[in-house]
């Protein structure tokens, strides 16, 4: 066997495609060599033709237009500039995430995944949407028709607006707010009243307990959440999401890192925003059929299902943003444009929400809400106080950061496997329940009735 | 003769529940004993209870059409000293159709009678939730009685058996 | 298993309201219909409504001779087509005194523990799909379910309904390359049913989702007439391949797996460990295959002397039971199933009254029902 | 500079608003143009309730237990707010004096004493 041909079988080619691959492969490098000669000679540094930061392409196209018109116009150039880019990016993902999704959950479940519509079946999310636009729209008779029309749009508000504040390179960020930790939860928790809109007008038993579980739960999941950033604002002094970043690139520590408490408790928490599993209750199809879309057909389901994808990919550009370095990657986004450190971390932390997705079953609402109040926001109040002494210490201290930040970080993360190991509680009230106990069932050739079962409970 | 492995002679059952429950046993069978529907629930209580029988376990119940009568064949398990009983009890005549019902002393009896109720038309006295199963309320007659495709509007379905002479299948 | 749930004073009660679960719900596995009263997330009461697909199968038996009933069989429990072939057959040849070959026997053993492991499967996918999972470990489990089916398929040309045992014996030989195939599948099972138990029964969002729901003592189960894996969960060792051994269960050797809290989990854990035991006896019937017919030759319209005969045995949902009753014709005059999927369900409304939507859900998966074999 | 972020929150908010809002004006143009069906009938738009008719509305008055988390969320998530202020600040004040530490720690103590207090009474419990 040549080595061309066991490379052409462990990647499944052809020999023309595979030299079309190494012609393309060679093309890559080479571009990568002008790139690496550029980016060190410093020529695009601050440049607006400086592909590794759109921002300064923004800032020339302002100063450009200010010049010659009055500074509306470029206020509103700049803004739809900016809007159109999240919006693009949003159309994007919501068009590749899902058949993203289908294709990797399919993976996880030996199956092939949508692979019909166009290349590799990349085309099958178009087909949905198309098929969804041209579906009948039911109105279920004794709903509140007002009520029930918001809903679908009122959902993409929260997921929209949230990408607001992200910053995708040092000046790439389209609201560059001081308040953006707050601003970030404020929009948040908007999304619940949509929820809840969408069930109780749509007057179906299982859409208002979809949306009860919602109130309950999203809502209560809303408090971790804020105390997990508390503790982000703690350490890094400001509420603005820009600056956060820089924090995490100057000290070259991801906060999740010095903060695991608060970034598992915000994750985890998140989930239960944005209903995915483990914490899906709200549309948990084996009880509830759909929850609060339930009774929502044609392009509005499909909104809804679609704001599901957005969310989880806003949770994982938020989660890259907060507690995995943003932009940053230890210096490398010099070279790599910081945007897609920020996609490749994003991608990461929804494929994670999509091996969940894959992999567990769903917790029952008694047991999520005694997860909530009982363990998550106790333990979410305490390590506010931790990382609130932590912050005076490291700010007072003269020492160099990297020794206290490292020994922040190793005590963190002690305290936090200290917390899921021997706080966590107990999830399930079963009388049965006991953690680590054996419980195969046990083997017997006796046979027997109730005493014969008397006699098996006895024996140890 | 068609037997269970494990069924207990009919005459055992019946010996010990005249001695336990004097009048209780109506006939006696090789395979089964026919109780008196008025001592049934007593007999069933009895057989459940005893040591000797230990019957914990409804495994079967059904209803048979007799034409002149219907008859209630209950399967009884002991799961301790794994042995079978059939016991039956027989309604006196196709027009009065009742039978105690034996949920009190099974709860697997629950569905059972219901289905017994429903498909055969057998009352079950005493039965907590005496409602038709499987077909809705109003619908007339009882599929499985042996007169149903004589009902009104009924047609029996095949004419006559494949590999059968014309006219033998005729009871 | 209190039928009364709501404390009288619970301030925080609202209104209960009606709510219909099903015929057309993801998780009653088939055209079944649960009405229930709600408080919140409470069950209040519950009403079950049966017989969506009920197509009078005992008396279009009464009209059909012993082995043209036996496609019924299939069409009642059709994820144990196999169990309920076998169980009919054993009736009618307990009745007729038909002796059946020692190949047609094993190859029943075989074919029937094959469809136990088919059916536990899907009973066991389903149930973590209850849970929430979505559907991984279904289709997971589905992977060897489609290899069995396979086997099916080459030797009786169906897959689910299968039409395969007859009176006094099987209707085919399997064909040469059944037994390879069948070889490296008794090989492979063990482990799959290790990955299975790895992925889920130490998951502890599965645990605290199964463990301590859905409570069957031992007593209630035995007295509300459940067999199979929802009585051995419940901690009663009681199998009728070992109570009354049939088809020469007897020779092999095999454990009975016994629950101890008859929870949903403990059901769940029996099926599991039942795969295992089938699969050790798949394993030595096919080593100890004997040659010979596979059939006695059993005139098509059989005609029983009048009497009557019960002829059972244990499916993977509990005790497929068969009563038929004999009047010397070609057909049965009588001819009666026992469904277990039915009979299991005596229990699910004291199960259900005070539990909640979640549990209500995933103990009715535990109790793995087949409407078909419900409605008949 | 911030009334000028605001205003690129509006203009943010008003096509996160049209955003949605396209595919559903499409969907009602291809009803415009016959491609998309629509024949409302009574059995066609009647709750989904797995196949059978809803019985009652659902309307109805509703377990509190919901609602008691909703109030115990407005309580606690408006004091985490206030908490905002002061860990933005907290390090600049740390630098001062130490006693922001205490002061913060009578809020957080505040906030965990009513969570305790919830916790007791059992309003915590589902049910």
């Amino acid at each position: 066997m040549s080595a061309r041909s066991a490379l052409g079988r462990l990647l499944a080619l052809g020999p023309l495609r595979l030299a079309a691959l190494a012609a393309a492969l060679a093309l890559a490098a080479a571009a990568n060599a002008v790139v690496g000669y550029v980016v060190i000679d410093g020529r695009l540094d601050g440049e607006w033709y400086d592909l590794r930061d759109l921002g300064f392409a923004v800032a020339r196209l302002r100063a450009e237009l200010d010049a010659v018109a009055p500074p509306a116009l470029s206020y509103w150039v700049t803004a739809l500039v900016g809007v159109g880019g999240i919006l693009g990016f949003l159309g994007l993902v919501l068009l590749l995430g899902s058949w993203v999704e289908r294709r990797l959950l399919a993976r996880f479940q030996i199956r092939r995944g949508p692979n019909r519509v166009g290349p590799f079946g990349l085309l099958q999310p178009l087909a949905d949407a198309l098929k969804l636009m041209q579906k009948e729209v039911l109105v279920p008779r004794g709903a509140d028709r007002l009520l029930y029309a918001v809903p679908p749009i009122a959902v993409f508000i929260p997921a929209v607006l949230a990408w607001g504040p992200v910053p995708w390179a040092p000046n790439m960020t389209y609201l560059d707010i001081n308040v953006g930790v707050l601003y970030v939860i404020a929009v948040s928790s908007l999304a619940v009243l949509a929820l809840f809109m969408a069930g109780w007008a749509s007057n179906n038993h299982y859409a208002l307990l979809g949306a009860m579980r919602t109130v309950a739960m999203m809502v209560s999941y809303e408090i971790p959440v804020s105390l997990a950033l508390l503790s982000v604002v703690l350490v890094t002094g400001t509420l603005q999401l820009s600056e956060i970043v820089l924090w995490q690139e100057q000290h070259r520590l991801w906060l999740g890192l010095l903060l695991p408490v608060a970034f598992l408790t915000f994750f985890f928490s998140s989930t239960a925003e944005i209903n995915r599993t483990p914490n899906d209750i709200a549309e948990a199809e084996s009880e509830i059929v759909a929850g609060y879309h339930t009774e929502y057909s044609g392009m509005k389901a499909g909104l809804f299902i679609a704001i599901e994808l957005g969310n989880a990919v806003v949770l994982g550009a938020l989660v890259a943003t907060m507690f995995l370095g943003g932009w940053s990657l230890f210096g490398l986004e010099t070279w790599i444009p910081p945007y897609l450190v920020l996609a490749a971390k994003t991608g990461a932390v929804y494929f994670v929400l999509v091996w969940l997705r894959g992999t567990l079953p769903r917790f029952r609402l008694d047991q999520l809400m005694g997860f909530a109040w009982k363990y998550l926001i106790p333990i979410s109040i305490a390590n506010v106080g931790v990382v609130a002494v932590e912050a005076a210490i490291l700010v007072r201290l003269d020492a160099p950061g990297i020794v206290p930040l490292s020994a922040f970080t190793l005590l963190n993360i002690a305290l936090a496997v200290a917390c899921a190991r021997f706080a966590m509680p107990e999830p399930s009230g079963g009388p049965s329940a006991g953690r680590g106990a054996s419980h195969a069932p046990v083997l017997t050739t006796v046979l027997g009735g109730l005493r014969a079962s008397e006699r098996l409970r006895s024996a140890p | 003769m068609p037997a269970g492995p494990r069924q207990l002679a009919g005459e055992r059952v019946a010996a010990a529940l005249e001695a336990a429950l004097p009048g209780s046993v109506v006939e006696v069978h090789p395979e089964w004993v026919v109780l008196a529907p008025g001592r049934l629930v007593e007999a069933l209580r009895w057989l459940r209870d005893s040591e000797e029988f230990d019957a914990a376990q409804l495994s079967s119940l059904c209803a048979v059409d007799y034409h002149s009568y219907f008859e209630v064949v209950y399967h009884l398990q002991s799961l301790d000293l794994n042995q079978q009983i059939v016991v039956k009890a027989r309604t006196t005549s196709r027009e009065d159709v009742s039978v105690p019902s034996a949920c009190e002393v099974y709860r697997g009896a629950l569905l059972q009678e219901r289905e017994a109720y429903d498909l055969m038309g057998v009352g079950f006295e005493g039965h907590p939730d005496l409602r038709r199963l499987f077909l809705w309320e109003g619908y007339p007659g009882h599929p499985l009685r042996k007169d149903f495709l004589q009902l009104e509007g009924h047609h029996p379905g095949l004419p006559r058996f494949p590999f059968e002479e014309p006219g033998v299948q005729s009871r | 298993m209190s039928e009364q749930a709501v404390e009288p004073g619970d301030a925080a009660a609202g209104e209960p309201y009606i709510l219909n679960i099903g015929p057309q719900h993801p998780s009653t596995h088939g055209v079944f219909r649960l009405r229930v009263a709600m408080d919140g997330e409470r069950i209040v009461d519950m009403d079950m409504i049966v017989g969506y697909l009920h197509r009078s199968m005992e008396k279009l038996a009464e009209e059909r001779t012993y082995t043209q009933n036996i496609p019924f069989t299939d069409r009642a429990d059709y994820l144990a087509a196999m169990s309920g072939n076998l169980g009919l057959c054993l009736a009618a040849e307990r009745l007729a005194g038909v002796e059946v070959p020692e190949r047609a026997s094993a190859l029943r053993v075989i074919f029937a523990e094959l469809q136990r492991i088919a059916s536990h499967a899907m009973g066991n996918g389903t149930l973590v799909s209850d849970a929430g999972a979505w559907q991984t470990p279904l289709l997971y489990m589905f992977r060897e379910r489609e290899r069995i089916l396979d086997l099916f398929e080459m030797t009786c040309g169906a897959r689910l309904t299968t039409n395969y045992m007859r009176i006094g014996g099987v209707a085919f030989d399997p064909p040469a390359e059944f037994f390879p195939k069948l070889d490296s599948l008794v090989d492979d099972l063990p482990s799959c049913v290790d990955e299975y138990v790895e992925l889920l029964a130490e998951n502890e969002i599965f645990l605290a989702r199964t463990r301590g729901v859905g409570v069957i003592s031992a007593g209630d189960a035995i007295n509300g007439s459940l067999t199979g894996p929802q009585l051995r969960g419940s901690g009663v060792p009681w199998d009728l391949r070992k109570a009354e051994p049939y088809c020469g269960y007897e020779r092999y050797d095999f454990e009975i797996p016994v629950g101890s809290a008859g929870d949903v989990y403990d059901r769940f854990m029996v099926r599991m460990e039942e795969v295992r035991q089938s699969t050790r006896i798949i394993r030595q019937a096919l080593d100890a295959l004997p040659p010979g017919p596979h059939k006695t030759e059993v005139p098509l319209a059989l005609r029983p002397e009048p009497g009557e005969a019960y002829g059972r045995v244990e499916g993977p949902r509990g005790e497929v039971g068969f009563y038929l009753v004999a009047d010397g014709g070609p057909a049965p005059y009588r001819f009666h199933l026992r469904a277990p999927s039915l009979i299991n369900l005596s229990l699910l409304r004291s199960l259900a009254i005070g539990a909640s939507l979640p549990d209500a859900v995933v103990t009715l998966g535990s109790l793995d029902i087949v409407v078909g074999e419900i409605d008949r | 500079m911030i009334p000028e972020q605001y205003g690129r929150a509006g203009v943010l908010l008003l096509f996160a608003i049209l955003f949605p809002a396209l595919p559903l004006v499409l969907s009602h143009l291809l009803y415009r143009l016959r491609i998309r069906p629509d024949r409302p009938d009574p059995v066609k738009s009647a709750a989904y309730e797995c196949g059978v008719e809803a019985e009652g509305s659902s309307w109805g008055r509703f377990n509190a237990r919901y609602y008691l988390f909703a109030i115990g969320f407005v309580i606690f998530d408006v004091e985490v707010i206030f908490l905002y202020p002061w860990a933005a600040a907290h390090a600049e004040l740390a630098l001062d004096s130490l006693a922001v530490l205490w002061k913060a720690a009578l809020f957080i103590g505040v906030l965990a004493f009513g969570l305790a207090y919830a916790w007791r009474r059992r309003a915590l419990e589902w049910r």
